[in-house]
């Protein structure tokens, strides 16, 4: 191996090397195009999930949100507070912490409680349920349990469990995808802290509410009267203030309507993730549930 | 003046099984007024009629008990004599809730001083024969309820040369239409020229399905003596000839823009129904306070063709027709084909009751999940030339842009497609649920 | 009605009335269009053929049955889909195949092409052929070993005697061309009556050109298939067949040898026209029958297998989607093109 | 002439790059998801192998044959000196991409560097020397075998967007069914086996 063949053989694929490198920068000088590298920086803050709770179509789209348009900084729910520290931090503003939001349903009136008024035979999805003679469920209000909002959820923390969906809080990542799913709007965004509940959203009058459903709310305000402004009424229906906590528990044995519940560690443990299709009762009309 | 048969044909379209033999010789019948009357002011398209009576008010036949609320919508007047017992809200024939205006009728149908005709309409101008029509709180009576006095003042850059009376009544079991042009053939005739005037439409069709053969004579002896550009056109029987876009081509071999009206077309279709109650509006002074609705299918003692008042509740309308003989799995508030079912006789009927129809447990279709095997009997059904098999696939998908992209907003709901699927497919539901989610899009990014 | 209505009665959208066809009733209709072509099969192939049909049908079910079961779905076994394929899959085995083989092929078309893609409507391709085709390439002696019709064991003696195999007329054709002398096979009327009845070796059920034809013209009349992809197949492959004919005359057989001989029957009736795997469109169908009637003479005349069907129908279900995408109809209302 | 056909022929069906040599299988199955994206991909690869195979046969035949320029066996550098004229062909492309059509390139995204990587395309090269064909025959043999790449892509693309719809049971969603219906696809091509000597 003599000195001149080492040289000949770095020459060659110096060479080409070296010809190949002059084409490609000459390219790059007359093509550039602008790129701004601070959006790249922020798309690396963000946890990249993409699941759309910021409102937007993905962590690249809300970070140039956040860079071009000024998007407010904690609007990423599944990045939690080290992703709103490192957003202000990147931006150099002060970010406000919030206590973490999980989603309840606002219905708690299953197959037994609340019944059906009439064979529902089509699409088992619950905006197509309610388009149909407005939802199979003698209640207006009520939640139909074809589970749009177990579709929705990219963490399968809602189970519809005999007809109704339920949230299991210690699931939840708070994107609020299932909130906009739900066709009767029954699922609101609670501060984890709260556990009591008003599990009806009923407006109807009492009488027309007994014959809808066994546990929903009769408007008797009892609730007020007992808990003081823990609970507000909106018409025939009593809905929880979440800012202010209920000290007197009792009301939940009081209530006539038997629709206020305390559910703080929820009373049956989650699935791991539901595996099968809600189980297609014979009596109910055939549903049109995807399986897999 | 003879009954020409079509030169053009939508392809696509069915045969279902017709069924009208149940009640096509039977004469309409008046139904006596019932004990309660409740009046929907969602009687029709667009938005409900605010009630302007309360609890307690006594009211006339033919009083205006509510008033239109917005550019396309109707007015609502009493069906009967009698007292306003409630005004609240009830579920209507499609599900959603809305006011309601409950009358207990004293029995004696009084009708209300001050409403005369106008004798001489053809020396009128249209804009009040046409402010007539609006007081008279005509709809269109074919099913779709689209407010007839908006339909007949078409802007003045869009010129009407042809007015279609649409007598295809191409649903099966219904024969409301097909009787009222047997009984009412020359009052229809004089409408027809009504409506002619206001639109200053040169050609005059009608078009009545060969399966119709005395109403078209009934028509042809009425219209003997007209002048004009005046025809009946005979349509090949099949569904749906009846929908708007497609009997336009059947009649002018014009074919109505995607995303256009008729008028766009220099064409109006009215069902006769509605072109008898603006005769009974112009002539008589009298507002649309009755229909004909046929009550029928199998599980039906005696179907009939009932002349009833708006607001009669169906378990009325039912036992006026003898109840049920058999068991039944499906009510439904018109045809089989495009109708609303219903979960009970709760409901009342509205300006758009064309029938109400009971099926047997054997006659009614079910909807179940399985996939489809692109058999393409729904691509040869579709008379909008659709492609329904990749349409419901990228819906369940939630693929809307892709189905955007496939024209799903041109779809007529008409259900061809899924009366002809051998996998029982819920087709029309992803379509409705598509075209939904796309005007949903579509607002949110105008709005942007 | 007096009482309160306490029965529910069934809600849904539009429309309520139907046409009564169900995918149930379109697979009776095509096993009873196969009969015909299955009766022959047990007169000319005996116990072989009673054994690889019933191994097969009884085969797919079970494998369809199991795989719902482990997917946790509904037993999807009734709309007799799988029966279908089952025999399918039988009418395209030798009558001397092993039954451990067919059962390899029922596995291979029911599991592997239709289940795994989620059950019938899902697959992309022909299970019956996916089967066929796998077996051909895994186990290509066994697959190409003929026996000649009305032997006389084949009531008798469970397992043939070897001395009795021949080769199919296509295979004859074949080794001719590969080693370019003239074509042994003769073609005279004689000949023409015994391809139509079936008296020629090859698979149980491709022999009889008439039976087949007779179920195609059953399943027409039921309007399970329509005329477009037999038509344009057969047609695209006489034509093409009578082009290398006039080209060179010693080379090539006869049009009607070519369209009575090897799978082109079944292939065109009952394969091709399967509904999931074929065109939704008319228009689309006739270019999937050309394509593959093409595809089926270049193989013949120039590929290595002697029988093009199998291969030229799944390849033209691979670009069924893009067919689809490219013939859909004019919109109603619309220019051609404008979205 | 015929040479040619036979050349293009026996790469585009008989031995196809993607479902008979089983080169190039990822951007196959990352790119598959839309056709508008898959046409870009074989626009892209389709410039990358021609004009790759067209350069590397120069190279090898004028720089590391022993015969070349420098009269030294450089061979044993092959992969090296192919494998850097075929990333800057793809830089290249990416630049003029970004430039002439943005968005396809961001469709494209990951995969328009990663065809440097893409075995087809060195593929190419290498069988090029092994197969000693002339320049003209590289040449040819590079723009076959990516029209047989892009057949193959645009074929997969039709059928992903088929079973993107289906309904598999849930082990097998996703790109799990994708490579089955490769698999499927790779025996059908089968048939074309042994069509050209």
């Amino acid at each position: 191996m003599d000195i001149n063949t080492i040289l000949i053989t770095a020459g060659a694929i110096g060479g080409v090397g070296l010809v190949c490198g002059t084409a490609l920068a000459l390219a790059a000088k007359f093509l550039a195009v602008k790129e701004d590298p601070r959006v790249e920086a922020m798309e690396e803050i963000l946890p990249g999930a993409n699941c759309g709770g910021c409102g937007f179509a993905g962590c690249a789209d809300y970070a140039k949100a956040i860079i071009n348009d000024g998007a407010a900084i904690n609007l990423c729910a599944p990045g939690g507070a080290e992703v709103l520290d490192a957003i202000a931090k990147a931006m150099g503003i002060e970010a406000s912490v919030e206590e973490k939001k999980v989603a309840v349903v606002m219905c708690a009136g299953d197959s037994d409680k609340a019944p059906r008024k009439h064979l529902y035979n089509g699409v088992a999805d619950c905006t197509a349920a309610a388009a149909v003679a407005g939802g199979d469920k003698v209640c207006r209000y009520g939640c139909l349990g074809y589970g749009s909002c177990a579709n929705v959820c990219p963490v399968g923390a809602i189970e519809i469990k005999k007809g109704v969906a339920i949230v299991h809080p210690e699931l939840c990542i708070s994107c609020g995808a299932c909130v906009s799913a739900c066709p009767r709007n029954l699922i609101k965004m609670v501060p984890i802290s709260r556990t009591i509940h008003v599990l009806c959203s009923s407006k109807d009058k009492g009488p027309v509410v007994k014959k809808a459903c066994q546990v929903g709310c009769i408007g008797c305000r009892m609730c007020v009267k007992l808990a003081g402004d823990a609970f507000e009424m909106d018409g025939f229906l009593a809905r929880r203030n979440y800012d202010i906590p209920v000290e007197n528990e009792g009301i939940v044995e009081k209530c006539p309507g038997k629709c206020i519940i305390k559910r703080g560690d929820s009373e049956d443990p989650a699935p791991a993730k539901p595996e099968t299709a809600p189980e297609q009762t014979e009596g109910e009309a055939s549903e049109t549930k995807r399986e897999g | 003046m003879k009954a020409i048969p079509a030169k053009f044909k939508v392809n696509g379209g069915i045969h279902p099984a017709y069924h009208k033999e149940l009640a096509r010789d039977k004469a309409i019948e008046n139904m006596p007024i019932p004990a309660l009357l409740s009046v929907s002011m969602s009687q029709h398209l667009g938005a409900p009629a605010n009630p302007i009576v309360k609890k307690g008010d006594s009211v006339l036949r033919g009083q205006l008990i509510g008033e239109t609320a917005g550019f396309i919508s109707a007015a609502v007047h009493a069906p009967s004599s009698g007292t306003v017992k409630a005004v609240s809200e009830a579920p209507t024939a499609m599900g959603t809730t809305a006011a309601i205006v409950v009358i207990e009728p004293d029995g004696e149908d009084t009708w209300i001083e001050g409403l005369e005709g106008i004798a001489d309409w053809q020396s009128t101008a249209p804009k009040t024969l046409v402010e007539k029509i609006a007081a008279a709180g005509i709809a269109g009576m074919g099913g779709a309820g689209f407010p007839t006095h908006v339909k007949l003042s078409p802007p003045p850059d869009k010129p009407i040369d042809t007015l279609i009376l649409n007598g295809a009544e191409c649903e099966p079991y219904l024969t409301a239409d097909h009787r009222l042009m047997i009984e009412r053939a020359d009052t229809i005739w004089v409408g027809c020229q009504i409506i002619r005037k206001i639109l200053g439409a040169t050609t005059v069709r009608i078009a009545i399905e060969d399966n119709k053969p005395e109403a078209i004579a009934a028509m042809e002896q009425a219209m003997a003596n007209a002048e004009g550009d005046v025809g009946i056109t005979v349509l090949k029987t099949e569904y749906p000839q009846g929908a708007e876009k497609q009997q336009i081509f059947a009649t002018t071999g014009r074919e109505v823009p995607s995303g256009k009206l008729p008028m766009d077309v220099g064409c109006v279709v009215e069902n006769v129904g509605t072109t008898l109650a603006v005769w009974d509006a112009i002539v008589n002074g009298k507002p649309l306070t009755e229909r004909v609705t046929t009550v029928t299918g199998h599980p039906v003692a005696e179907p009939r063709n009932v002349l009833n008042r708006i607001g009669t509740p169906y378990s009325d309308l039912l036992a006026f027709c003898g109840g049920l003989k058999g068991d039944v799995a499906k009510i439904i508030s018109g045809g089989p084909m495009m109708g609303l079912a219903q979960p009970g006789l709760d409901a009342t009927t509205t300006k758009t009751t064309s029938g109400l129809l009971f099926l047997a447990p054997q006659e009614t279709q079910t909807f179940n999940s399985m996939p489809c095997i692109a058999c393409g009997r729904c691509i040869e059904a579709c008379p909008m030339y659709l492609v329904p098999a990749e349409l419901s696939q990228m819906l369940e998908a939630e693929d809307y842009e892709a189905a955007e992209e496939l024209n799903v907003l041109d779809c007529i709901e008409c259900g061809c497609c899924a009366f002809a699927c051998p996998a029982h497919r819920p087709l029309v539901q992803h379509m409705k649920q598509g075209k939904s989610k796309v005007m949903l899009k579509r607002r949110q990014a105008q709005k942007k | 009605m007096a009482d309160q209505d306490t029965t529910q009665y069934i809600v849904s959208t539009n429309p309520h009335a139907h046409s009564g066809a169900s995918v149930q009733r379109i697979m009776l209709d095509v096993i009873i269009a196969l009969v015909p072509a299955l009766l022959l099969s047990f007169h000319y192939f005996g116990w072989h053929a009673v054994r690889l049909v019933t191994v097969c049908v009884v085969g797919c079910v079970v494998t369809e049955a199991l795989c719902r079961k482990l997917m946790g779905r509904d037993l999807g076994i009734f709309d007799l889909s799988a029966v279908v394929t089952g025999l399918l899959l039988a009418f395209n085995l030798p009558p001397s195949l092993p039954s451990g083989m067919a059962l390899v092929g029922c596995i291979f078309a029911i599991a592997i092409a239709k289940q795994l893609f989620g059950g019938i409507g899902y697959n992309p391709f022909n299970p019956a052929l996916i089967g066929r085709v796998a077996l051909l390439v895994s186990f290509p002696v066994a697959m190409t070993k003929w026996h000649a019709p009305l032997n006389a064991a084949r009531w008798t003696a469970l397992s043939w005697i070897d001395g009795t195999t021949t080769a199919t007329p296509l295979g004859a054709v074949k080794t001719a061309l590969a080693t370019n002398q003239t074509c042994p096979v003769t073609w005279g009327n004689t000949s023409m009556l015994n391809y139509l009845l079936g008296n020629m070796s090859g698979c149980i059920g491709e022999v009889s050109a008439l039976a087949l034809i007779l179920g195609g013209l059953y399943l027409l009349y039921r309007r399970c298939i329509s005329w477009h992809i037999p038509v344009a197949y057969i047609g695209t492959v006489a034509i093409f067949a009578a082009i290398l004919r006039i080209a060179q005359p010693d080379a090539n057989m006869p049009v009607l040898f070519h369209l009575l001989s090897g799978g082109l029957m079944l292939g065109a009736i009952f394969m091709a026209t399967d509904m999931v795997t074929s065109p939704l469109t008319k228009q689309g169908m006739l270019i999937f029958g050309v394509g593959c009637g093409l595809l089926t003479m270049i193989i013949r005349r120039w590929g290595g297998y002697p029988e093009g069907v199998s291969f030229a129908i799944i390849l033209m279900n691979s670009i069924t989607p893009l067919i689809n995408r490219a013939t859909r109809p004019r919109v109603f209302g619309r220019k051609r093109g404008t979205s | 002439m015929i040479t040619y056909v036979l050349i293009i022929l026996g790469a585009v069906l008989v031995n196809n790059f993607v479902l008979t040599r089983f080169l190039g299988i990822c951007p196959f199955l990352g790119v598959s998801k839309k056709l508008s994206t898959a046409l870009g991909m074989c626009g892209a690869v389709i410039f990358v192998m021609t004009a790759a195979s067209a350069v590397t046969w120069g190279l090898q035949r004028y720089l590391l044959h022993p015969d070349g320029i420098f009269k030294l066996d450089l061979r044993y550098l092959q992969t090296i000196a192919f494998i850097l004229v075929i990333a800057s062909f793809v830089q290249l492309v990416d630049i003029v991409m970004k430039k002439s059509a943005p968005k396809l390139h961001g469709a494209l995204g990951i995969f328009l560097p990663l065809i440097t990587t893409n075995c087809a395309v060195m593929g190419v090269a290498v069988l090029n020397v092994q197969l000693k064909y002339s320049f003209p025959k590289a040449v040819v043999f590079g723009l076959a075998a990516s029209l047989g790449f892009a057949l193959a892509l645009i074929i997969f693309t039709g059928l992903r967007e088929k079973i993107d719809r289906a309904n598999p049971p849930r082990a097998f969603q996703g790109v799990a069914i994708a490579l089955v219906t490769a698999g499927l696809l790779s025996l059908a091509f089968m048939g074309f086996a042994t069509l050209v000597k």
